[in-house]
């Protein structure tokens, strides 16, 4: 296994082969549609969708994790976005101080959701489905009481800038960005970082995958589980929220039917990347990947002009394809050898 | 030793229901009490079970996946299909409406049948395959209807099924609570049943005992699939028409009903009567929501307050039983000590 | 000459990597005791699996005696069609349905119908009388889940012998049962015999496996090195040099140096916990092996867990190094107090089977090794693990390789490594050897008297009384979530096993019975006879 | 139509919707007609947003990548669809709110051309309050909540409960009930069996309970009047049958063909608008058996008349 070549290892990693769909998939479409280069509205709004939703991933990922599910991920988001938004609203807070606010009330929300779990040890899917009950009757009662409209539309400075444009007006002397990449990439490129160097290089994040691996093994090798259950679950609340609030500050303002789209998609990126969903294996970028391939081909039938029956049709094949040839590759590879735990980092 | 502890096991068991019970009986006389008796009223009778039938349905569907370890995401589309291509049938090939009513119960079946042999030969987790067959599900039922409504008026043979009751309560209740003692008694005295639950319970030890664990997933999925059919058909007979929209909200009702209805998510368990009164637990709040004319907001935040206070009064119990167990045993070491003490 | 009631030949079996059997061959007569071993990884289980339609053999044959008692080839597709064969096994790990009762989980192969339809009153019935059948008192409509993990292997023999069955296959089935239970385990085996039928019987207790088998073939690497001979052929030494396949010294308990200082590292007094311990009072000094014996579901692992935090001490005192501690998990007990705690159950609670070696064997010390914000150096990780890997002389290929795909020994090991790795001063080690084969075992032990010799304290579970005398400097005995008495260790078998006896039977009311299933369990040992 | 076909042959006009509903399918005849009564080079309907803003303006996005030049949009979220409307007009792509119009008070796009929801709601309180005979117990069901649209409707509804001094009381809204029409049924049943004697009047501004409530009066055989919203087919044949007393049909036709051909003006820089921004009323008509047959002969007239007054008075032409 040591003698063999790191890359020949990587060639076989579904990252690799998601990369290579990927790149089979995008040379099509421009050969095809040549405006799928189109900076402005097809470039540009797709990164914007990748950079939300691989958001929505790593806050699916981070309880995957730890082998539990999210099933609240898009009441989370709609709760944090709600916050967010009460703070430009009713209290006029500048950007930064709500966007502080919303994650605090994601991460709130998910810590609670994680004591939960951990003081009952009741399953997660249970608990969280039971929050986004809970939430999906709390949120759009808040919004009525709190806002004209149901919706809170006052826009601090600076949030358009976050949601809705591009490096073309980050102008040095004369030269500007391109008008495909929006800035909100930034932040989630380092979102994507700070997830990644948790997971490869902190003790937390290997304590998480542990956990994930063998919860009782974990607590017996000193590992505080209920702790380390309730930072994944914080985690994942802090970024519904951020992936809430990128959402509203994309699209404009911020209404409770926020996250409604999120659920399905946050378990698509991240099991399309290869994470397990038994928990202990993570992988960010297999989590952007995953979300970057559905998204491709989703513009790709919207610039073909596919419509909603056959858009959902072939989304649901594409997605069982997709995930059997990853089956299959896995069972070729199996049979040859055996995989190591290096092969599936973060 | 063991038989005490066993009752014990069971009492405890029985508390589950208990509780349902003592909550439905409860919520019932105070509904009442607050709506002047209109709860108790033909009317009122009619309407309350009426729209029981189909929670009930979609809740055992669900149970029966998770009995054997799997979940099932795409209750709702395969409800959804199984309607919109009776209604379309009916209303534009001109299917007479006897055969029309097997259509759902067929679509049910081999989306069921889909589901199971997906997730056997992919091995794709079934949350996954679930997930995937019901966006495509959704799909299929938008070309099928599109944004039309088909009147109920094209299949009145069924539509008449649906008004009927006896002795006022409505036959449709009557034919779910019929289907939820078929379920109770195929778990309790089929060979397939129990074979199923054992798949649930420990996929290794029953395939050491030469069980076909790819059988059972397969079977669990068909039978579920079946049952949303069941209660496609159920829609199709009460509905005044059938559109896009049918089975749009299931989903999270059939988690709700078997989970307050103390089935395990970890597989290897089910409980018909539990499920059957968590719908009705369920149903009741809806019932009060009209009566006290809140916003529909409001049965969703109650139903997530229900299901967190059942896990959390399941773990108090938990709890309590094993201090207890502890209790004993200190008692027991105590005794033989002291008469040392004494020798 | 008798048709054999089962005949493997030349059967193979590759998993991916790993040559499991090749060509293996085996013949079991009617009316006899077989036994197959080898050491871990052998491919014991391999075979058994084959044999009984779990596992298909890349290449071989199997002949079953039918019922005409003429020999016929079967395929043995599935393992429903080995139980038609007349085939019963009771595999290694316990196979239950947790949520079934006693009765179900007999003849759940095999339900009695009446009318299409499960007879219920048949179930039971039926139920009762194989377990009658068995002497074991057991209510049929008992959940399984209530039952001691000695109770389910007597309820999978008798799910074995529920239906007609003419080869009964045991892995294992002594490795983590008392004495009593293996006693009666022995009595329908010799019955069984008597009656005909064929038994296959996987051991790592030679004196055992003398006192009941009648035929043996040893397994080396997925080969047979030994095939289908009468087991009093060969000597204990002879099959031992041929599972190991080569010559095997014997052990020798090491002059034992006086503990390092009078003042005990750990030392409970008077503790009674939640999970139900009166009056518990045990003292280990730094580089002294405390034994603690007792039966199977005396208390020990409770004690253990309730040292480390897991469960709760409601009255009396826990002194670690002379300081009353509190300790309320396994983190505490290792960062504030370094105990450490070797658990019983490797594969549940031990070891991170999908996870790498190196993460298995670095999680105690990641507090230790992180930089700022938590960051561990990858580098200085791989170099730690790395130490104890040679140290303790653990197989792997690479740090990178998933511990569920070493042998079981080796897994074993890591899970001890780990807790090597946080250099702990007090170490709780529980039931270190179940299912280990001979020469690990003797590794073990040389491990854990060089750790008792460099000072570490050690609080040693065991329900292997021979392990105990071998190891130990002193045995406490408990009983019943009580500590009924304590005793120097003289390494002498005979007289050590009748005075701990004695202190079980201090406790017990019915001293009779277990006493005399003790007395049965402990009479030949390995480690004794190598020991005296 | 009026316009002459000539010049517009450059603009490709897409008409989107919020997502799929029966409200919007005549726009799809609608835009075919339109292409070939102003010669336009292209005029398609899409409907795939299926009520999610993002995906909408995905869907706008992809439409102009693929040379649209003039959109008229039915806003998922009314307080959002501005800022798509901005982006629309950085480009340079003429844009219209069709059927409803943004929150608050600026409309981003070129104009809006929309069934003045208050008033339709009003009217329809209005006909329902007259169905009762002026007096009784009233109930309005209606659509999400979060949408400003169903807002508007709520006050409207109000207004002509206010105007009764007194003599016709309104129960709390019933809102968020058209999601679907399992839903929908399970209301209006769970209202009428907790208030069907009290209850003398309905009205229904949101599609599924209108169907629901429609069937389940029916069936109760209550007394109360019942007035809806649209012309669906099952509701036409429900005032046919007497089962609902009235309904208030839109001009979803008018609003797809009158603005289309605004859209080509302002696409192919012909025309601008005269006052940028302008909220147009599209009509809405109260449909009784007695008109139910001809009732589309008043709303064709209203759209001839609103073309003209697009000529007249809303565009500017070179
Ligand atoms: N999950 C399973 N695993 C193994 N064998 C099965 C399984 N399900 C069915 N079979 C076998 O398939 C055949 C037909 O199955 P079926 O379940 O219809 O009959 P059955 O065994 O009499 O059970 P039931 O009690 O449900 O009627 C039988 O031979 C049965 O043993
Ligand atoms: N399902 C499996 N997949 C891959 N490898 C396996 C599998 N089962 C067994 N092996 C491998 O086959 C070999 C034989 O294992 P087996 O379990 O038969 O040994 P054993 O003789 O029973 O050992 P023990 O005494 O520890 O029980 C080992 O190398 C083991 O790792
Ligand atoms: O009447 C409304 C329209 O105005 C639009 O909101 C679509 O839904 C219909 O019911
Ligand atoms: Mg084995
Ligand atoms: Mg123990």
């Amino acid at each position: 296994m040591t003698s063999r070549p790191a890359v020949v290892r990587w060639l076989g990693t579904p990252r690799f082969v998601l990369i290579a769909i990927i790149a089979v998939l995008v040379g099509v479409l421009v050969a095809l549609k040549p405006s799928f280069l189109n900076g402005a509205f097809v470039l540009a709004p797709l990164i914007t969708s990748i950079a939300v939703f691989t958001v929505v991933g790593l806050a699916q990922m981070t309880v995957l994790s730890i082998g539990h599910m999210n099933i609240a991920v898009g009441q989370m988001a709609a709760f944090g976005a709600m916050v967010a938004g009460i703070s430009f609203d009713l209290f006029a807070l500048p950007l930064v101080a709500g966007i502080l606010l919303g994650l605090v009330a994601g991460a709130a929300i998910g810590a609670v959701t994680g004591w939960m779990i951990a003081r009952t040890g009741v399953n997660s899917f249970i608990v969280t489905l039971a929050m986004s009950f809970a939430l999906l009757g709390l949120v759009p009662t808040v919004y009525s009481a709190l806002s004209t409209g149901s919706a809170f539309v006052v826009k601090p400075e600076g949030f358009d800038l976050l949601g809705r444009t591009s490096f073309a007006s980050v102008c040095l002397a004369g030269w500007c960005g391109p008008a495909a990449i929006p800035l909100m990439v930034v932040p989630v490129l380092v979102v994507m970082a700070v997830i990644g160097l948790l997971y490869q290089r902190t003790r937390y994040g290997r304590e998480l995958l542990l956990t994930g691996s063998n919860v009782t093994a974990a607590e017996l090798s000193g590992i505080p589980t209920a702790r380390r259950i309730v930072l994944a679950h914080t985690l994942s609340g802090t970024l519904a929220a951020l992936a809430g609030i990128l959402l509203a500050t994309s699209i404009g303002s911020f209404t409770p039917s926020i996250g409604d789209e999120f659920m399905l998609q946050s378990f698509v990126g991240p099991i399309l990347g290869g994470t397990l969903l038994a928990g202990g294996y993570v992988s960010v970028v297999g989590t952007f990947l995953g979300i970057t391939l559905t998204l491709v081909i989703r513009k790709g039938l919207e610039l073909f002009g596919v419509g909603i029956e056959t858009l959902n049709v072939l989304l649901g094949i594409i997605l069982l394809v997709a995930l059997s040839a990853d089956r299959v590759r896995e069972i070729r590879l199996r049979r040859g050898r055996t995989p190591t735990a290096e092969e599936v980092p973060a | 030793m063991n038989g005490g502890r066993r009752t014990g096991v069971r009492a405890l068991l029985r508390s589950q229901s208990i509780t349902l019970v003592v909550i439905v009986v409860a919520g019932t006389v105070l509904l009442g009490l607050a709506s002047g008796g209109d709860l108790f009223s033909p009317v009122g009778v009619r309407t309350f079970f009426q729209f029981l039938a189909v929670p009930i349905l979609i809740g055992l569907a669900q149970m029966i996946t998770v009995a054997v370890g799997q979940l099932n995401l795409a209750v709702g589309a395969i409800g959804g299909v199984a309607a919109a291509l009776a209604a379309v049938l009916m209303a534009d090939v001109g299917v007479p409406p006897l055969l029309g009513a097997i259509v759902p119960l067929a679509v049910g079946l081999l989306a069921g049948l889909a589901n199971g042999w997906l997730v056997v030969l992919t091995r794709i987790n079934g949350f996954i395959v679930t997930l995937a067959t019901m966006t495509i599900l959704l799909g299929a039922q938008y070309a099928l209807v599109g944004t039309r409504t088909v009147s109920a008026a094209n299949w009145e043979p069924l539509a008449a099924v649906g008004r009927a009751t006896v002795v006022g309560v409505p036959v449709i209740f009557l034919a779910a609570v019929a289907v939820a003692v078929v379920v109770a008694l195929a778990f309790r005295y089929t060979r397939s049943g129990r074979r199923l639950l054992a798949s649930g319970d420990n996929p290794e030890a029953a395939r050491l005992l030469g069980i076909s664990n790819d059988r059972s997933v397969v079977l669990a999925h068909a039978a579920s699939g079946l049952l949303c059919g069941v209660a496609a058909l159920v829609s199709l007979a009460a509905l005044p028409g059938v559109n896009q929209s049918v089975g749009g909200d299931w989903l999270l009702p059939s988690f709700a009903a078997p989970i307050i209805g103390g089935v395990s998510l970890t597989g290897g368990t089910v409980a018909v009567l539990g499920t059957v009164l968590a719908a009705t637990v369920v149903r009741l709040v809806d019932t009060a929501r009209a009566e006290f004319q809140l916003a529909p907001a409001w049965v969703n935040f109650v139903i997530g307050a229900v299901v967190l206070g059942t896990v959390a009064l399941d773990r108090v119990r938990q709890v309590r039983a094993e201090r207890r167990r502890g209790a004993e045993r200190a008692e027991d070491a105590r005794t033989p000590e002291t008469v040392e003490a004494s020798r | 000459m008798t048709v054999p009631a089962l005949q493997a030949l030349a059967i193979s079996k590759s998993f991916p990597g790993v040559k499991a059997l090749d060509e293996v061959s085996l013949t079991l007569l009617p009316g006899s005791v077989h036994a197959l071993l080898g050491e871990n990884g052998a491919g014991k289980s391999t075979l058994i699996k084959a044999l009984t339609g779990v596992h298909r053999p890349d290449g071989g044959r199997i002949l079953v005696a039918g019922r005409d008692g003429r020999a016929v080839e079967t395929s043995l597709a599935d393992p429903a069609a080995a139980r038609d064969a007349g085939i019963g096994v009771v595999h290694q790990e316990r196979n239950v349905i947790r949520g079934f009762s006693v009765a179900e989980n007999i003849v759940l192969g095999r339900m009695p119908l009446r009318g299409g339809r499960i007879d219920w009153t048949r179930v039971h019935d039926e139920a009762a009388a194989c377990l009658a059948q068995l002497e074991v008192a057991l209510d049929p409509a008992t959940p399984i889940a209530e039952l001691s993990s000695a109770q389910m292997q007597l309820v999978e023999i008798a799910r074995a012998l529920y239906t007609e069955t003419r080869v009964l296959l045991l892995d294992e089935p002594t490795a983590s049962i008392s004495g009593a239970e293996s006693d009666r385990l022995f009595r329908v085996v010799d019955r069984l015999r008597d009656e005909g039928a064929a038994v296959l019987f996987v051991s790592h207790k030679l004196e055992e496996v003398y006192a009941h088998c009648d035929t043996v073939t040893v397994l080396r690497d997925g080969r047979s090195v030994l095939e289908s001979q009468p087991l009093a052929a060969h000597s204990h030494d002879e099959i031992v040099d041929t599972m190991v396949g080569r010559a095997l010294g014997s052990l020798t308990v090491p002059a034992r140096a006086a503990p390092r200082s009078e003042a005990p590292a750990l030392e409970l007094s008077s503790v009674t916990t939640t999970a139900g311990h009166h009056g518990v009072s045990l003292r280990v000094r730094p580089g002294e092996i405390l034994g603690l014996y007792g039966l199977v579901g005396a208390g020990r692992t409770e004690l253990a867990r309730a040292i480390v935090g897991l469960e709760r001490i409601t009255a009396g005192e826990l002194r670690v190094e002379g300081v009353p501690a509190r300790i309320r998990s396994v983190r505490q007990a290792l960062h504030r107090h370094r105990i450490g705690y070797v658990t019983e159950n490797r594969k549940e609670e031990g070891v991170f089977l999908e996870q790498s070696i190196t993460r298995n064997i670095a999680v105690t010390v990641w507090p230790e090794l992180q930089r700022g914000p938590g960051l561990i150096s990858a580098r200085r990780e791989r170099e730690l693990v790395a130490r104890f890997v040679d140290d303790l002389d653990i197989r792997i290929s690479s740090q990178a390789q998933l511990a569920g795909r070493l042998s079981g020994g080796n897994q074993q090991k890591v899970s001890l490594a780990k807790w090597l790795a946080a250099s702990p001063r007090i170490l709780i080690i529980d039931e270190p050897t179940v299912g280990i084969d001979l020469r690990t075992k003797r590794s073990f032990y040389e491990l854990i008297w060089k750790l008792a010799d460099e000072g570490m304290a050690i609080l040693l579970i065991s329900s292997d009384l021979a392990e105990m005398i071998t190891l130990a400097d002193r045995i406490a005995v408990m009983d019943r979530f009580v500590i009924t008495g304590e005793r120097e260790n003289s390494h002498e078998y005979d007289s050590m096993s009748q005075e701990i006896i004695r202190l079980i039977h201090s406790h017990s009311a019915e001293a009779g019975p277990i006493g005399e299933s003790v007395a049965g369990a402990v009479t030949e040992e390995e480690g004794i006879d190598v020991a005296g | 139509g009026g316009g002459e076909a000539t010049g517009l042959d450059s603009v490709k006009v897409a008409l989107v919707p919020g997502g799929p509903h029966p409200y919007f399918q005549p726009w799809i005849a609608a835009a075919d007609q339109a292409k070939t009564d102003f010669g336009l080079g292209d005029a398609t309907f899409n409907e795939t947003a299926g009520w999610d803003q993002t995906k909408e303006n995905d869907v706008i996005n992809s439409l102009v990548a693929n040379g649209y030049n003039a959109f008229g949009v039915f806003g998922v979220s009314p307080t959002d669809i501005n800022s798509t409307f901005q982006n629309l007009k950085q480009n340079g792509i003429a844009s219209a709110a069709l059927g409803s119009c943004p929150a608050g008070d600026t409309n981003d796009a070129d104009f809006c051309l929309s069934t003045d929801t208050e008033a339709a709601a009003y009217k329809a309180a209005q006909a329902t309050i007259e169905a009762m005979g002026g007096s009784g117990v009233l109930a309005h069901l209606t659509g999400v909540n979060v949408d400003s649209n169903t807002q508007r409707r709520i006050a409207g509804v109000k207004k002509a409960v206010e105007e009764t001094n007194g003599a016709v009381t309104l129960l709390p809204d019933v809102t968020d009930i058209d999601t679907d029409i399992t839903t929908a049924q399970k209301a209006v049943a769970d209202l009428l069996a907790s208030k069907g004697s009290e209850i003398t009047g309905i009205v229904s501004t949101a599609y599924n309970p209108a169907v629901a409530a429609a069937t389940a009066v029916k069936e109760s055989g209550l007394p109360i009047s019942l007035v809806a919203i649209d012309d669906d087919e099952t509701i036409l044949a429900a005032i046919e049958d007497g089962s609902v007393y009235a309904t208030i049909a839109q001009n979803p036709t008018g609003q797809a063909y009158v603005g289309s051909y605004a859209l080509a003006k302002l696409a192919s820089k012909e025309c601008t608008m005269s006052e940028p921004g302008a909220i147009i009323d599209s009509g809405s008509f109260v449909v009784t058996k007695e008109n139910v047959a001809s009732y589309d002969d008043e709303r064709t007239a209203a759209s001839e008349q609103l073309m003209k007054d697009f000529d007249a008075d809303y565009l500017v032409c070179s």
